[in-house]
């Protein structure tokens, strides 16, 4: 029997660490799974509705596997799987709190989400109903005018400011060049910025971790379209001179883009509109707790100052004069960024969200969280001390350069070791601007129980470089694979079942 | 006050002593007092799970139109396919819902794998060999496929059918803003693109829809072999339901395939989050917009599947990578591998089969009706337009009193984007039947429409 | 800090083998996760409701856990756990096959599940659809009368069984004191005889491991109310001189009750009626794949001969003269057997299971799950012969005698061993006859590659215990724990987290 | 067509063929002709799950007194409760769903410790040490305490109050035909137990409830003292809902404890899957019916669960088993611990009390309607009895009308049990309230009972 055995568990860590064959292996010509409703129509040849110049001559090939076997192989890789429901996930800028449960199930309702999306308005009139609601609250969060949901996610919502931001320049006839960024910013934001038409002008930061205000200045000019920036920034460190840095980049005719992956550090205390932020996007999957699903969906709605509304997206879901909802899109609209209206599921589980916190609550989630990245950045200070030492925000950035120095001891096995010690690791390696950064960001979510097992098992981490630094370099041992050949990956490309 | 926060009084006392401090707001005290915000956020209190699910009811009464009141003919790029418990409940399960990108690949095998699995399947569906992990949605994809096309040509001029989804290419036009790229729109004629109708010379690329947003098939031979004497890229935007029966991308000699894959697993979701769908040939492998999931193995030699060819991308790329895409679809993506799992090869084989047998079936007897006509005398898929002689706004408002979605409204699905469509607009219904569809359904929706345009 | 963190996932086996806190370890003063409708009725103080002297002074400790950890603890917990979505179960006579998603949707559906038991029938006339087309279709599987859905296993159905043989019995004004059960007799057939008020006679299986006829006729008498057979037997045979039995227990007025457990074997082949038995109990658990749930619920309905309907358990879901269905208390009724009509869910999950395969997809259940047994039977010879080795139904009783005498390698060694080879244990030491007894039961939803794959780790375990015997005493080594001490948990009983 | 088997026509003929069989038939050739089914069984040919799927829809339509649909004030045993979204997801994991009975601990030890903590809750909550694993229901669980005071005391006399749920006392009585055991039932005044009125005396247990099923909270002191008096064992069957704030079965000084454990989390469910709640004295723990999970140890002395005192049971025991269960409700069991998890120590204080508060606001709002009085004067927890003067059935109807189910009938629910009610009984509402109920919905009951009555 050449296929594989549908049926054998182990590759269930419960039981073995063999390897999970794929769909593919598992498949025998001939199995199905698949049930379809009885229709009652005629079973007309395809040939004789179809064009033959059309139909495919041969079957491509999808699997053929039993509903049984379908099971247990998916079932099997959910065992392979880590997730913020099996322990604490402290990835550092990704927001890995806790996602109610509760919100999935207002997800999987279908008065929600059987609805299609070309739907007249006079039909899903609760749809539009959840959009404005949700546009409201989130203006109301981020201190700004308006806002667009159809951003899919962060980089998306990024390029649609970009793009408002052109647009508003153009509307002023005034043509500008170049945007900066801070040495410290996320990828996503130079890339954004190259494919809104603009030129990076990257701004280094100072000692302490900061944007370099006097660099800054001298970055600034009449050709500067904007600046990107995150605050707290990626090192999770408040941007204190930000009044003074709102204030040069407007005193020469640009704007400020807020990059809101750190949102959930102050919800509630300080607001980007508030702070002179002109363009704001949210990645609701972070501060609003929507799952991340392996890697998304996700949900960056963009709100923007009074002053750019009339350039969002359309159409936007807009309360009409009769009190009912409908469709419109604003004067001098930049168009579309999303093939229908952004990721609505996504958006009606953080509006649940925000319905169950409130703004109290909302306020507490902010706290909280910040509370539990400095106990964190205290508790750790002898064997991962911070970059910057000092009250950080929502996360902190350590640094294992001592262990690096002491042992040969990286980030990267720091990180690895504490898969075995039963935590997902910290985001490694970023902000660029730390040497051997371990980026931890605990979320509100977690217990002073749980923070204080992350201690322990790094400090068992330290010790055992003490004493045997090489057993650290092959950790992972209790996982279902040990460490990966990605140069391999890269050097001979295997991306399909198919590929030889 | 409602929330999931573990700290008790105690532990925030004792967490702030440990820090030094005397009240949460000592941890923010280094923020400027000028912009911190003084009285709190003008949110509502937290309600409890209860309260709220009270609140969203409200909302979901009002959603008059769902797939399960009404029988649903509406498609244009969302369909209303069977979706079996199985698949629900295997991709609902939490380790895949709840997980992160797998950046550590060692506790990550499953997401990696079930994308890799994905990745085998939309790489047999288009025809093309190297897929990514997922884009946002069709929309986004084609616009990815574009600066593709922008960076392997150096060229700006984006070639484009009228058949292409009208949102899809209002998004291509609304991003072209910021690469520059300029967008030359091809228009149809009896629903087919009338290539000659322009100048397609330096394109960067061609695209093309198949089947086209009417529901029409063309014959893409004539795009290919334009992109070949232009050295363009040539972009196919594909059903890949019609892939169970019809040639596939690669079959037409694309070089690039975007689709939508919400057709797979995923609920009509109000539009959202669905699945961009993506594939190209191997020289453009360097220029992949996204994440790609490749095979190695681990230390011990045994299979690992990881993230690869990093490069290309915004983290370590920067204002150079070929994309900024980062979050995309992965969820969606672990689903369509499972409900294609399901379906298998003569599954799918079945749908497409069906959706064509049941438009058919429909469309042969909507034409008999008086005063109604054919956008197209074209071969199609599992989709069509007609001209029904009155406003199709209203006809579908009167076919929701039948609890019938009767489809979509041309004009409105095309605000923002030519129709390119001959006669008159506004009477335009498009009407789309999936498998789900039975013969009593569609009798029903033939008489109601009767009744409707009596 | 005392308690123990919720959020490290040490304890699962993707991560470690650590074990994991108990929900009281982690349990915190002060956290909650509740929340509650909001009322509005005025908070009156209880004692001014309720008379002091029935307020309980203290506080009943249940637990006290955020949300967060709460999700952590239970789905960690369910990473060490085996189940049938993750592999092979090949357990002897439970019957573990695939359980379909579809029944699970099913009876999640607040259409049954959000119906109040005391609901008139008036107003829950589809449950009682429901009831009454169950009840129809299970005595046209077993070729019955009528039957009652109330018992909630397949030992209540026993109960309830012997309870309607002995109102027959009396009825008729006979006292019968004895119930005749083969030696090879599942445990619960001479408890429930024994509550039954009989005495429990047991008759031995001669060679070929079927009921010994002569032994039998010997033990017939007056006073035998009746037999309890199990068809295929627990060995997994057929009984081929039931035809002999019946008429020699109904020679001496005594009737037959079968023992459901093994349906699964005759379904659409032959019928307890029609083989000539006059009760019948059916586990849905078992045969119509209804999930064991780790230990339950299942659903045990018994069907009864004619002659006995008028003795069955009520009030019961009947179709009355206007089309309309209402609830009938038989005329003799032995009365309730359930707090209310049974396991409703259970039986509705049962129902959708018979409707997706129908009477065709029925007998193919059993040829499939006849022929895998076999398979499996015939693949295993050498290593594992059949106790008796010719044709069996849907299960093989095999034997590993022979490796006990070779190496010392007992049954539950193989069966441990299977662990660490990703397959659950077949059922061991069980029927009783059997020395050395290993019990698979495949099922028809296992393929012939899982069969094949099975048959492969058996043979490399039985490769090992010629090489290294030892070693095979102290499997499994991969699970989350290793052998547990049984003897210790039995001489100090720890059935709480409060005992000490 | 329709199934869920593997096997393919060529799987099924090489597996013929390795048997060395022709046919499928050959498998079965060896049972009696004269008994094999000729033409197969005459069950319509399967269908596919969307339609059987359609078929449900048709019962469910049916069922027009859902929770859902109207507001539930009927108790009796079966609660309305909250069951949060976290509480499905968590108890529908398919590890816990689709698991047998943990008889390999190595890979069982989610569901033990699952157990174990029920175990460690339910003895709590019972005030008693020895929990088990779980049984059918309460009733059932009523008739294993029948059993263990038979076993404790050799005797056959069982003294039953007739405040113990009528259903209760009616499947106690069914299998008592079996055990030979004698039921006398002691009958209320006022809705309390006259203890006085029966002679107890050789009593093998004295089982009394609290609440008791007009939801009247009795004295149980006198109850107690008969049962030491007599050596009886004192049996309590209670809510454990009122644990939250009640005095337990153990401070009564109950020996065993039996309840209904559906308030944790089950929903409705038409009166099933429920879950039978078990607990007794360190000195019954032999005769301990059902399963019972212990603590000990692994070879690596590692904490670990394992299923014990085996010997007590009917696979090992046989005849002389304390039980003849073997399939319990775990799953309802591990639920009720994720639930009571979830609750909490002042989350189910917090249930009590809404309970309690809820139901004394309608109480008395109701007895102050002409013509209607309470069956007792006696205090009382969450459920009262009133005299309507009108057809307890009629009402129920009635009231449904207005989307309300209004309470159970105890002319209806005393069929087969002395209702034991001063005055007439027809026109006897049992209505309960639980803390899902709002004063909007009470007080619309009110509104419309005021109606049904004028
Ligand atoms: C600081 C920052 N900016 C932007 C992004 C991009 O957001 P998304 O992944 O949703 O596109 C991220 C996500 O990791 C981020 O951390
Ligand atoms: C042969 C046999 N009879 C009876 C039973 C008892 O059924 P239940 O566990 O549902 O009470 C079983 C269950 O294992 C069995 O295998």
């Amino acid at each position: 029997m050449s296929s594989q055995p549908g049926g054998r568990a182990a590759s269930v860590p419960l039981m073995g660490h063999e390897s999970e064959p794929t769909l593919f292996e598992m498949s025998v010509s001939g199995r199905s799974s698949y049930q379809l409703r009885t229709t009652g129509i005629p079973e007309t040849a395809l040939k004789e509705l179809i064009p033959t110049d059309h139909l495919n001559p041969d079957v491509v090939p999808v699997a053929e596997v039993s509903e049984r076997d379908l099971v247990g192989h998916f079932t099997r890789l959910s065992h392979r799987q880590f997730s913020v429901d099996l322990g604490m996930y402290p990835l550092g800028s990704c927001t890995m709190k806790y996602n109610p449960k509760f919100c999935d199930a207002i997800a999987a309702d279908p008065g929600l989400n059987a609805v299609h999306p070309g739907t007249p308005a006079s039909l899903s009139q609760g749809w539009l109903e959840i959009l404005v609601t949700l546009e409201e609250k989130l203006c109301q969060v981020t201190g700004m005018g308006a806002a667009t949901l159809q951003p899919a996610a962060g980089a998306a919502g990024e390029l649609t400011g970009l793009l408002l931001m052109r647009a508003y320049h153009e509307a002023n006839g005034d043509d500008r060049r170049r945007v900066i960024i801070p040495d410290s910013a996320h990828g996503t934001n130079p890339a954004s910025v190259t494919l809104g038409g603009y030129e990076v002008t990257t701004v280094p930061s100072n000692d302490r971790g900061l944007v370099d205000l006097t660099a800054l200045r001298a970055a600034l000019g009449p050709d500067v379209a904007g600046i990107m920036l995150t605050n707290p920034n990626t090192v999770g460190l408040f941007e204190e001179e930000i009044v003074e840095i709102a204030k040069a980049v407007h005193d020469v005719g640009g704007l400020l883009y807020y990059d809101g992956a750190n949102l959930n550090a102050i919800l509630g205390a300080v607001r980007p509109g508030d702070m002179g932020f002109d363009i704001v996007h949210m990645n609701l999957h972070k501060t609003f707790a929507t799952p991340h699903g392996g890697g998304g969906p996700g949900a960056g709605p963009v709100a923007v100052a009074s002053r750019l509304v009339d350039f969002l997206p359309g159409p936007k879901a807009t309360r009409v004069a009769d009190g009912s909802y409908d469709w419109v899109t604003p004067e001098r609209s930049i168009g579309r960024v999303h093939g229908w209206h952004g990721n609505a599921l996504v958006l009606a589980r953080a509006l649940a969200y925000i319905d169950v916190h409130g703004g109290d609550g909302l306020t507490r989630v902010a706290q909280h969280a910040v509370l539990n990245a400095n106990w964190l950045r205290h508790r750790l200070r002898e064997i991962l001390p911070a970059a910057y030492d000092r009250v950080c925000m929502h996360e902190c950035t350590l640094s294992a350069t001592a262990l690096k120095t002491k042992y040969g001891v990286r980030a990267l096995d720091v990180a690895k070791a504490l898969l075995d010690e039963g935590f997902h690791s910290p985001t490694v390696y970023f902000p660029l601007i730390v040497d051997e950064a371990l980026m931890f960001e605990p979320t509100e979510t977690e217990s002073v129980q749980t923070l204080e097992a992350l201690a322990q098992a790094i400090e068992r981490i330290a010790e055992r470089a003490s004493i045997d630094p090489e057993a650290l370099h092959h950790a992972p041992q209790h996982t279902p694979v040990s460490r990966v050949d990605e140069a391999r990956a890269a050097r001979h490309l295997i991306a399909t079942a198919d590929a030889k | 006050m409602a929330d999931y926060l573990p700290h008790t009084s105690d532990d925030v006392a004792s967490m702030l002593e440990f820090l030094g401090m005397n009240s949460l707001d000592d941890l923010f005290a280094h923020i400027p007092a000028a912009v911190r915000l003084a009285n709190g956020l003008e949110i509502e209190p937290g309600l409890s799970e209860p309260d709220v699910a009270a609140i969203f009811a409200g909302y979901t009464s009002k959603n008059t139109a769902t797939a399960t009141k009404m029988t649903c003919f509406a498609g244009g790029g969302a369909y209303d396919h069977e979706v079996p418990a199985v698949v629900k409940a295997l991709a609902s399960r939490s380790e895949f819902v709840t997980a992160y990108t797998p950046y550590q690949p060692e506790v990550a095998q499953g997401v990696l794998q079930a994308i890799f699995e994905y990745q085998t399947l939309i790489s047999r569906l288009s025809g093309l060999p190297i897929p990514n992990a997922s884009l946002y949605d069709a929309a986004t994809a084609l616009v990815e496929a574009l600066n593709m096309a922008g960076g392997a040509t150096g060229r700006q001029k984006m070639v484009i059918s009228a058949g292409i989804h009208p949102h899809w290419r209002h998004v291509a036009r609304t991003f072209a803003k910021g690469t520059g790229h300029e967008i030359v729109v091809v228009p149809l004629r009896d629903g087919v693109t009338d290539w000659e109708s322009v100048d397609v010379s330096g394109a960067a690329a061609i695209v093309a829809g198949y089947p086209n947003y009417l529901g029409v098939l063309e014959d893409l031979s004539t795009a290919k072999s334009l992109a070949l004497r232009e050295g363009a890229l040539f972009v196919v935007g594909a059903d890949p339901v019609a892939a169970g029966v019809l040639k596939t991308a690669g079959q037409w000699g694309a070089d690039v395939f975007v689709g939508e894959g919400q057709a797979f697993g995923t609920p009509l979701s109000f539009g959202g989050p669905y699945l961009g769908l993506f594939a190209c040939s191997e020289d453009q492998v360097r220029r992949l917009p996204g994440r790609i999931v490749g095979e190695t193995v681990d230390s011990s030699d045994r299979r690992a599947f990881v993230t690869t060819l990093r490069a290309r991308e915004q983290d370590i790329r920067r204002e150079k990578a070929t994309s900024n895409v980062c979050t995309n679809q992965t969820l969606m993506a672990v689903t369509a591998a499972i409900q294609l799992g399901w379906l298998g090869t003569y599954g799918l084989r079945e749908v497409a089969t069906r959706c064509a047998r049941g438009a058919h079936y429909l469309f042969d007897e909507l034409t008999a009706l008086p005063g109604v006509s054919p956008v197209s005398t074209q071969p199609y898929f599992r989709e069509f337009a007609l001209h029904l002689g009155r406003s199709a706004d209203e006809v579908i408002e009167r076919m929701a009193e039948r609890d019938v979605l009767a489809g979509l409204s041309v004009a409105a699905l095309c605000h923002g984007a030519e129709p390119s469509i001959e006669g008159s607009i506004d009477d335009v219904l498009l009407v789309t039947v999936t498998e789900r569809r039975t013969k009593d359904e569609i009798d029903h929706y033939v008489t109601a429409m009767k009744e409707v345009l009596s």
